[in-house]
Protein backbone atom coordinates (compact mmCIF):
# COMPACT_ATOMS: atom_id res chain seq x y z
CA UNK A 1 0.00 0.00 0.00
CA UNK A 2 1.06 3.62 -0.81
CA UNK A 3 1.13 5.69 2.62
CA UNK A 4 1.70 9.55 3.23
CA UNK A 5 3.23 10.69 6.46
CA UNK A 6 3.05 14.21 7.69
CA UNK A 7 6.41 15.21 9.52
CA UNK A 8 6.86 18.09 12.05
CA UNK A 9 10.02 20.01 13.30
CA UNK A 10 13.36 17.87 12.88
CA UNK A 11 12.03 14.93 10.73
CA UNK A 12 10.93 17.38 8.15
CA UNK A 13 13.87 19.20 7.62
CA UNK A 14 15.81 15.58 7.09
CA UNK A 15 13.62 14.76 4.50
CA UNK A 16 13.45 18.00 3.44
CA UNK A 17 9.85 18.18 3.06
CA UNK A 18 6.61 18.21 5.49
CA UNK A 19 4.79 14.71 3.33
CA UNK A 20 6.50 12.36 2.83
CA UNK A 21 4.80 8.97 0.20
CA UNK A 22 6.16 5.66 0.61
CA UNK A 23 5.42 1.65 -0.15
CA UNK A 24 4.81 -0.42 2.63
CA UNK A 25 3.70 -3.79 2.66
CA UNK A 26 -0.72 -4.20 3.42
CA UNK A 27 -1.15 -4.00 7.08
CA UNK A 28 2.45 -3.05 7.92
CA UNK A 29 3.20 -2.02 11.53
CA UNK A 30 4.13 1.37 13.03
CA UNK A 31 7.21 -0.94 13.80
CA UNK A 32 7.99 -1.48 10.15
CA UNK A 33 7.23 2.03 8.81
CA UNK A 34 9.80 3.42 11.35
CA UNK A 35 12.59 0.56 10.23
CA UNK A 36 11.93 2.00 6.78
CA UNK A 37 12.46 5.78 7.46
CA UNK A 38 15.32 4.73 9.52
CA UNK A 39 17.28 3.07 6.53
CA UNK A 40 15.80 5.57 4.07
CA UNK A 41 17.06 8.47 6.49
CA UNK A 42 19.80 7.44 8.96
CA UNK A 43 19.61 10.41 10.80
CA UNK A 44 16.08 9.47 11.86
CA UNK A 45 18.37 7.04 13.80
CA UNK A 46 20.24 9.30 15.76
CA UNK A 47 17.19 11.39 16.85
CA UNK A 48 16.55 10.25 20.55
CA UNK A 49 13.20 9.05 19.62
CA UNK A 50 10.60 8.49 16.77
CA UNK A 51 7.20 8.44 18.00
CA UNK A 52 4.27 7.79 15.56
CA UNK A 53 0.39 9.29 15.80
CA UNK A 54 -2.63 8.36 13.79
CA UNK A 55 -5.55 10.18 13.89
CA UNK A 56 -4.07 12.71 16.61
CA UNK A 57 -3.72 9.45 19.16
CA UNK A 58 -0.24 7.91 20.08
CA UNK A 59 0.21 4.33 18.51
CA UNK A 60 2.98 2.03 19.37
CA UNK A 61 4.99 -0.15 17.07
CA UNK A 62 2.73 -2.89 16.52
CA UNK A 63 0.02 -0.67 15.44
CA UNK A 64 -1.25 -1.78 11.99
CA UNK A 65 -1.60 0.81 9.32
CA UNK A 66 -3.97 1.63 6.77
CA UNK A 67 -3.75 3.80 4.05
CA UNK A 68 -6.76 5.77 4.80
CA UNK A 69 -5.71 6.85 8.59
CA UNK A 70 -3.38 10.48 8.66
CA UNK A 71 -0.43 9.26 9.63
CA UNK A 72 2.14 11.50 11.50
CA UNK A 73 5.83 10.93 12.77
CA UNK A 74 6.65 12.63 15.83
CA UNK A 75 10.35 13.64 16.70
CA UNK A 76 10.90 14.59 20.37
CA UNK A 77 9.30 17.15 21.74
CA UNK A 78 9.84 20.43 23.31
CA UNK A 79 7.20 22.64 23.98
CA UNK A 80 7.18 24.55 27.40
CA UNK B 1 -9.51 27.80 29.05
CA UNK B 2 -7.36 25.22 27.23
CA UNK B 3 -5.82 27.15 23.91
CA UNK B 4 -2.32 27.59 21.09
CA UNK B 5 -1.93 30.83 20.13
CA UNK B 6 0.06 33.07 17.32
CA UNK B 7 0.05 36.26 19.59
CA UNK B 8 1.28 36.96 22.90
CA UNK B 9 -0.09 35.61 25.81
CA UNK B 10 -2.09 37.33 28.41
CA UNK B 11 -1.09 36.25 31.48
CA UNK B 12 -3.85 38.04 33.43
CA UNK B 13 -6.72 36.75 31.25
CA UNK B 14 -5.06 33.04 32.19
CA UNK B 15 -4.94 34.11 35.70
CA UNK B 16 -8.28 35.57 35.67
CA UNK B 17 -9.86 32.43 34.05
CA UNK B 18 -9.36 30.20 36.72
CA UNK B 19 -10.43 32.63 40.10
CA UNK B 20 -13.02 30.39 42.18
CA UNK B 21 -14.99 31.26 44.98
CA UNK B 22 -13.78 27.82 46.25
CA UNK B 23 -10.35 28.16 45.64
CA UNK B 24 -7.81 29.33 48.23
CA UNK B 25 -4.66 28.98 46.25
CA UNK B 26 -3.80 29.75 42.94
CA UNK B 27 -0.66 28.28 41.20
CA UNK B 28 0.60 29.54 38.14
CA UNK B 29 3.91 28.84 35.89
CA UNK B 30 4.89 30.99 33.15
CA UNK B 31 8.09 30.22 30.79
CA UNK B 32 10.01 32.63 29.49
CA UNK B 33 12.34 32.72 26.77
CA UNK B 34 15.72 32.99 28.15
CA UNK B 35 18.99 34.79 26.79
CA UNK B 36 21.07 31.55 27.67
CA UNK B 37 21.07 27.61 26.75
CA UNK B 38 24.36 26.63 27.77
CA UNK B 39 26.62 29.41 27.07
CA UNK B 40 24.82 30.04 23.49
CA UNK B 41 23.37 33.41 22.74
CA UNK B 42 20.15 32.78 22.19
CA UNK B 43 18.51 35.71 19.66
CA UNK B 44 14.67 34.15 19.01
CA UNK B 45 12.75 30.39 19.28
CA UNK B 46 10.21 29.17 17.35
CA UNK B 47 7.71 26.60 18.31
CA UNK B 48 5.92 24.75 15.79
CA UNK B 49 2.95 22.46 16.94
CA UNK B 50 0.80 19.70 15.34
CA UNK B 51 -2.08 21.77 16.58
CA UNK B 52 -5.06 19.40 16.74
CA UNK B 53 -3.29 16.89 18.33
CA UNK B 54 -1.20 19.36 20.93
CA UNK B 55 -4.89 20.54 21.92
CA UNK B 56 -6.00 16.90 22.64
CA UNK B 57 -3.03 15.95 24.60
CA UNK B 58 -3.72 19.19 26.37
CA UNK B 59 -6.99 18.39 27.20
CA UNK B 60 -5.68 14.90 28.30
CA UNK B 61 -3.40 16.43 30.50
CA UNK B 62 -6.15 18.33 32.51
CA UNK B 63 -8.20 15.59 32.41
CA UNK B 64 -5.90 13.44 34.09
CA UNK B 65 -4.67 16.25 36.17
CA UNK B 66 -8.56 16.97 37.72
CA UNK B 67 -8.72 13.10 38.44
CA UNK B 68 -5.70 13.28 40.60
CA UNK B 69 -6.17 16.92 42.82
CA UNK B 70 -9.33 18.66 43.76
CA UNK B 71 -8.96 21.36 41.00
CA UNK B 72 -11.12 23.89 40.87
CA UNK B 73 -10.37 25.48 37.48
CA UNK B 74 -7.07 24.87 35.23
CA UNK B 75 -6.24 26.74 32.40
CA UNK B 76 -2.95 25.97 30.03
CA UNK B 77 -2.30 28.27 27.36
CA UNK B 78 0.89 27.56 24.24
CA UNK B 79 2.27 30.25 22.30
CA UNK B 80 3.08 28.95 18.68
CA UNK B 81 5.09 31.09 16.37
CA UNK B 82 8.53 33.26 16.63
CA UNK B 83 9.06 34.29 20.25
CA UNK B 84 11.79 37.23 20.95
CA UNK B 85 13.71 37.25 24.39
CA UNK B 86 11.49 37.82 27.24
CA UNK B 87 8.80 36.65 25.06
CA UNK B 88 6.36 33.98 27.22
CA UNK B 89 5.94 30.23 25.39
CA UNK B 90 3.15 28.89 28.20
CA UNK B 91 1.19 29.85 30.85
CA UNK B 92 -0.58 27.14 33.13
CA UNK B 93 -2.65 28.41 36.08
CA UNK B 94 -4.52 26.12 38.68
CA UNK B 95 -6.99 26.91 41.80
CA UNK B 96 -8.01 24.96 44.29
CA UNK B 97 -8.93 24.89 47.96
CA UNK B 98 -5.82 24.15 49.27
CA UNK B 99 -1.92 25.14 47.94
CA UNK B 100 -0.35 22.14 48.26
CA UNK B 101 -2.53 20.88 45.46
CA UNK B 102 -2.09 24.06 43.23
CA UNK B 103 1.39 23.45 43.51
CA UNK B 104 1.34 19.92 42.59
CA UNK B 105 -0.70 19.89 39.81
CA UNK B 106 0.93 22.93 38.27
CA UNK B 107 3.97 21.17 38.54
CA UNK B 108 2.61 18.13 36.82
CA UNK B 109 0.82 20.03 34.02
CA UNK B 110 4.16 21.65 33.04
CA UNK B 111 6.12 18.43 33.62
CA UNK B 112 3.63 16.48 31.26
CA UNK B 113 3.32 19.11 28.43
CA UNK B 114 6.95 18.88 27.86
CA UNK B 115 6.73 15.31 27.53
CA UNK B 116 3.57 14.31 25.73
CA UNK B 117 2.69 17.73 23.78
CA UNK B 118 3.51 17.17 20.01
CA UNK B 119 5.06 20.99 20.17
CA UNK B 120 8.65 21.41 19.04
CA UNK B 121 10.66 24.51 19.92
CA UNK B 122 13.80 26.07 17.29
CA UNK B 123 16.62 27.62 19.07
CA UNK B 124 17.74 30.90 17.17
CA UNK B 125 21.92 31.44 17.85
CA UNK B 126 23.74 34.42 16.19
CA UNK B 127 26.12 31.74 14.24
CA UNK B 128 23.05 28.56 13.71
CA UNK B 129 19.96 26.94 14.63
CA UNK B 130 19.03 24.04 16.67
CA UNK B 131 15.40 21.62 17.74
CA UNK B 132 15.73 21.47 21.54
CA UNK B 133 15.93 17.88 22.36
CA UNK B 134 15.99 16.75 19.57
CA UNK B 135 19.45 14.34 20.19
CA UNK B 136 20.46 12.31 23.06
CA UNK C 1 9.44 44.06 45.50
CA UNK C 2 8.72 43.35 49.38
CA UNK C 3 5.57 45.17 51.03
CA UNK C 4 2.39 45.04 52.95
CA UNK C 5 -0.33 47.25 50.85
CA UNK C 6 -4.26 48.18 51.85
CA UNK C 7 -4.48 48.52 48.31
CA UNK C 8 -6.39 45.18 46.37
CA UNK C 9 -2.76 43.78 45.37
CA UNK C 10 -1.93 44.06 41.70
CA UNK C 11 -1.08 40.68 40.49
CA UNK C 12 -0.14 41.62 36.75
CA UNK C 13 2.89 44.06 38.59
CA UNK C 14 3.80 42.20 41.20
CA UNK C 15 4.71 39.48 38.31
CA UNK C 16 5.97 42.10 36.04
CA UNK C 17 8.89 42.60 38.65
CA UNK C 18 10.27 39.55 38.21
CA UNK C 19 10.63 38.75 34.76
CA UNK C 20 14.19 38.65 34.11
CA UNK C 21 16.55 37.92 30.77
CA UNK C 22 18.05 34.69 32.68
CA UNK C 23 15.15 33.54 33.52
CA UNK C 24 13.23 30.76 32.27
CA UNK C 25 10.57 29.79 34.66
CA UNK C 26 8.61 32.14 36.81
CA UNK C 27 6.39 30.31 39.47
CA UNK C 28 3.35 32.69 40.77
CA UNK C 29 1.33 31.97 43.86
CA UNK C 30 -1.93 33.85 44.59
CA UNK C 31 -4.05 32.89 48.12
CA UNK C 32 -7.57 34.08 47.63
CA UNK C 33 -10.35 34.57 49.93
CA UNK C 34 -12.23 31.27 49.96
CA UNK C 35 -16.51 31.28 50.64
CA UNK C 36 -15.98 28.67 53.11
CA UNK C 37 -14.05 27.35 55.81
CA UNK C 38 -14.86 23.78 57.24
CA UNK C 39 -18.69 24.77 55.95
CA UNK C 40 -18.92 27.76 57.91
CA UNK C 41 -19.55 30.59 55.20
CA UNK C 42 -16.92 33.23 55.36
CA UNK C 43 -18.35 36.68 55.23
CA UNK C 44 -15.36 38.76 54.99
CA UNK C 45 -11.54 38.36 56.57
CA UNK C 46 -9.50 40.77 58.02
CA UNK C 47 -5.56 41.01 57.97
CA UNK C 48 -3.40 42.80 60.41
CA UNK C 49 0.21 43.10 60.83
CA UNK C 50 2.88 44.20 62.92
CA UNK C 51 4.38 46.10 59.99
CA UNK C 52 7.90 47.12 60.80
CA UNK C 53 8.50 43.04 62.03
CA UNK C 54 6.69 41.87 58.97
CA UNK C 55 8.42 43.41 56.27
CA UNK C 56 11.64 42.39 57.95
CA UNK C 57 10.45 38.62 58.57
CA UNK C 58 9.75 38.77 54.90
CA UNK C 59 13.28 40.22 53.60
CA UNK C 60 14.36 37.23 55.78
CA UNK C 61 12.63 35.24 53.63
CA UNK C 62 13.45 36.21 50.66
CA UNK C 63 17.65 36.24 51.63
CA UNK C 64 16.81 32.15 52.91
CA UNK C 65 15.02 31.73 49.94
CA UNK C 66 17.98 33.42 47.66
CA UNK C 67 20.68 31.55 49.37
CA UNK C 68 18.66 27.90 49.16
CA UNK C 69 18.04 28.59 45.00
CA UNK C 70 19.48 30.45 41.88
CA UNK C 71 16.63 32.95 42.29
CA UNK C 72 16.78 35.64 39.80
CA UNK C 73 13.86 37.78 40.78
CA UNK C 74 11.35 37.56 43.94
CA UNK C 75 8.38 39.27 45.01
CA UNK C 76 6.42 39.11 47.86
CA UNK C 77 3.30 41.41 48.78
CA UNK C 78 0.86 41.05 51.33
CA UNK C 79 -2.29 42.47 51.85
CA UNK C 80 -3.49 43.99 55.35
CA UNK C 81 -7.24 45.09 56.60
CA UNK C 82 -10.62 43.82 55.85
CA UNK C 83 -10.97 41.97 52.54
CA UNK C 84 -14.05 40.38 50.70
CA UNK C 85 -15.11 36.93 49.09
CA UNK C 86 -12.85 36.34 45.86
CA UNK C 87 -9.92 39.10 46.84
CA UNK C 88 -5.96 37.90 47.56
CA UNK C 89 -4.42 38.09 50.50
CA UNK C 90 -1.32 37.62 49.20
CA UNK C 91 0.63 37.27 46.21
CA UNK C 92 4.50 35.44 45.79
CA UNK C 93 6.44 35.34 42.12
CA UNK C 94 9.90 33.82 42.11
CA UNK C 95 12.10 33.32 38.68
CA UNK C 96 14.52 31.05 38.20
CA UNK C 97 16.64 29.35 35.07
CA UNK C 98 14.79 26.45 35.36
CA UNK C 99 11.71 25.73 36.29
CA UNK C 100 11.82 23.04 39.20
CA UNK C 101 13.69 25.81 41.45
CA UNK C 102 10.81 28.62 40.76
CA UNK C 103 8.17 25.74 41.81
CA UNK C 104 10.22 24.58 45.63
CA UNK C 105 11.54 28.51 46.14
CA UNK C 106 7.68 30.03 45.92
CA UNK C 107 6.62 26.55 48.06
CA UNK C 108 9.11 27.36 50.50
CA UNK C 109 8.55 32.03 50.50
CA UNK C 110 4.74 31.03 51.42
CA UNK C 111 5.01 28.11 53.62
CA UNK C 112 7.76 29.87 55.53
CA UNK C 113 5.23 33.38 55.84
CA UNK C 114 2.37 31.54 57.02
CA UNK C 115 4.72 30.01 60.04
CA UNK C 116 6.73 33.33 60.25
CA UNK C 117 5.47 36.65 59.54
CA UNK C 118 3.79 38.05 62.17
CA UNK C 119 0.58 38.45 60.25
CA UNK C 120 -3.27 37.52 61.98
CA UNK C 121 -6.33 36.15 59.58
CA UNK C 122 -9.73 37.40 61.39
CA UNK C 123 -12.55 34.97 59.50
CA UNK C 124 -16.02 36.74 60.13
CA UNK C 125 -19.27 34.83 59.68
CA UNK C 126 -22.77 35.23 59.67
CA UNK C 127 -22.90 34.19 62.65
CA UNK C 128 -19.80 35.48 64.92
CA UNK C 129 -15.91 35.63 64.28
CA UNK C 130 -12.44 33.74 64.52
CA UNK C 131 -8.54 34.52 64.64
CA UNK C 132 -7.72 31.78 62.46
CA UNK C 133 -5.06 29.33 64.22
CA UNK C 134 -4.96 30.55 67.13
CA UNK C 135 -6.15 27.85 68.98
CA UNK C 136 -5.18 23.68 69.09
CA UNK D 1 10.93 47.76 86.71
CA UNK D 2 7.35 48.86 84.57
CA UNK D 3 7.55 46.87 81.27
CA UNK D 4 4.87 47.88 78.30
CA UNK D 5 3.81 45.61 76.09
CA UNK D 6 2.02 45.53 72.67
CA UNK D 7 -0.49 43.33 71.62
CA UNK D 8 -1.96 42.07 67.98
CA UNK D 9 -4.71 40.20 66.95
CA UNK D 10 -6.34 37.60 69.52
CA UNK D 11 -3.95 38.66 72.26
CA UNK D 12 -5.21 41.81 72.03
CA UNK D 13 -8.76 40.59 72.51
CA UNK D 14 -8.12 38.66 75.26
CA UNK D 15 -6.30 41.35 77.50
CA UNK D 16 -8.98 44.46 75.58
CA UNK D 17 -6.39 46.84 74.54
CA UNK D 18 -2.96 47.09 72.31
CA UNK D 19 -1.01 48.26 75.50
CA UNK D 20 -0.47 46.01 78.71
CA UNK D 21 1.79 47.95 81.70
CA UNK D 22 2.81 45.67 83.91
CA UNK D 23 5.40 45.05 86.92
CA UNK D 24 8.48 42.23 86.65
CA UNK D 25 11.79 41.91 88.80
CA UNK D 26 14.18 43.83 87.20
CA UNK D 27 16.07 41.70 84.40
CA UNK D 28 13.10 39.87 84.21
CA UNK D 29 13.12 36.84 80.97
CA UNK D 30 10.29 37.01 78.45
CA UNK D 31 9.95 33.04 80.41
CA UNK D 32 8.69 34.85 83.54
CA UNK D 33 6.40 37.68 81.60
CA UNK D 34 4.83 34.43 79.91
CA UNK D 35 4.26 33.50 83.00
CA UNK D 36 3.20 36.72 84.22
CA UNK D 37 0.67 36.97 81.95
CA UNK D 38 -0.70 33.35 81.39
CA UNK D 39 -1.60 34.37 85.17
CA UNK D 40 -3.03 37.26 84.75
CA UNK D 41 -5.08 36.16 81.60
CA UNK D 42 -6.02 32.11 81.43
CA UNK D 43 -6.92 32.81 78.40
CA UNK D 44 -3.38 33.07 76.80
CA UNK D 45 -2.72 29.93 78.26
CA UNK D 46 -5.00 28.41 75.82
CA UNK D 47 -3.27 29.42 72.48
CA UNK D 48 -1.28 27.29 70.54
CA UNK D 49 2.11 29.61 71.19
CA UNK D 50 2.50 32.86 72.34
CA UNK D 51 6.04 33.76 70.95
CA UNK D 52 7.48 37.59 71.80
CA UNK D 53 9.55 40.30 69.88
CA UNK D 54 12.04 42.65 71.09
CA UNK D 55 12.96 45.51 68.29
CA UNK D 56 11.31 43.45 65.50
CA UNK D 57 13.25 40.12 66.54
CA UNK D 58 11.63 37.00 68.08
CA UNK D 59 13.33 36.07 71.29
CA UNK D 60 12.81 33.11 73.61
CA UNK D 61 12.53 32.28 76.58
CA UNK D 62 15.51 33.19 77.86
CA UNK D 63 16.16 36.75 76.71
CA UNK D 64 16.53 39.10 79.47
CA UNK D 65 13.61 42.35 79.15
CA UNK D 66 14.57 45.77 79.54
CA UNK D 67 12.45 48.71 79.81
CA UNK D 68 13.56 50.51 77.33
CA UNK D 69 12.78 47.85 74.53
CA UNK D 70 9.83 47.65 72.59
CA UNK D 71 8.24 44.60 73.61
CA UNK D 72 5.71 42.44 71.59
CA UNK D 73 3.05 39.86 72.29
CA UNK D 74 3.10 37.64 69.11
CA UNK D 75 0.26 35.21 69.22
CA UNK D 76 -0.42 32.16 66.74
CA UNK D 77 0.12 34.01 63.69
CA UNK D 78 -1.90 33.26 60.15
CA UNK D 79 -0.85 35.28 57.14
CA UNK D 80 -0.85 33.98 53.66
Amino acid sequence: MELQVIMFGIARDIVGDSKLKLELDEGASVGALKKHLIDGYPEMGRLKSISFAVNTEYVDDNYQLSDKEEIIIIPPVSGG
Amino acid sequence: MIKLTKDPIQVDEVINSVYDDGAGAVDVFIGSVRNKTEKKKVVKLIFEAYEKMAISEMEKIAKKTMEKWPVCKLSIVHRIGTLNLGELPVVIAVSTPHRSDAFAACRFIIDTLKETVPIWKKEIFEDGEVWVAAHP
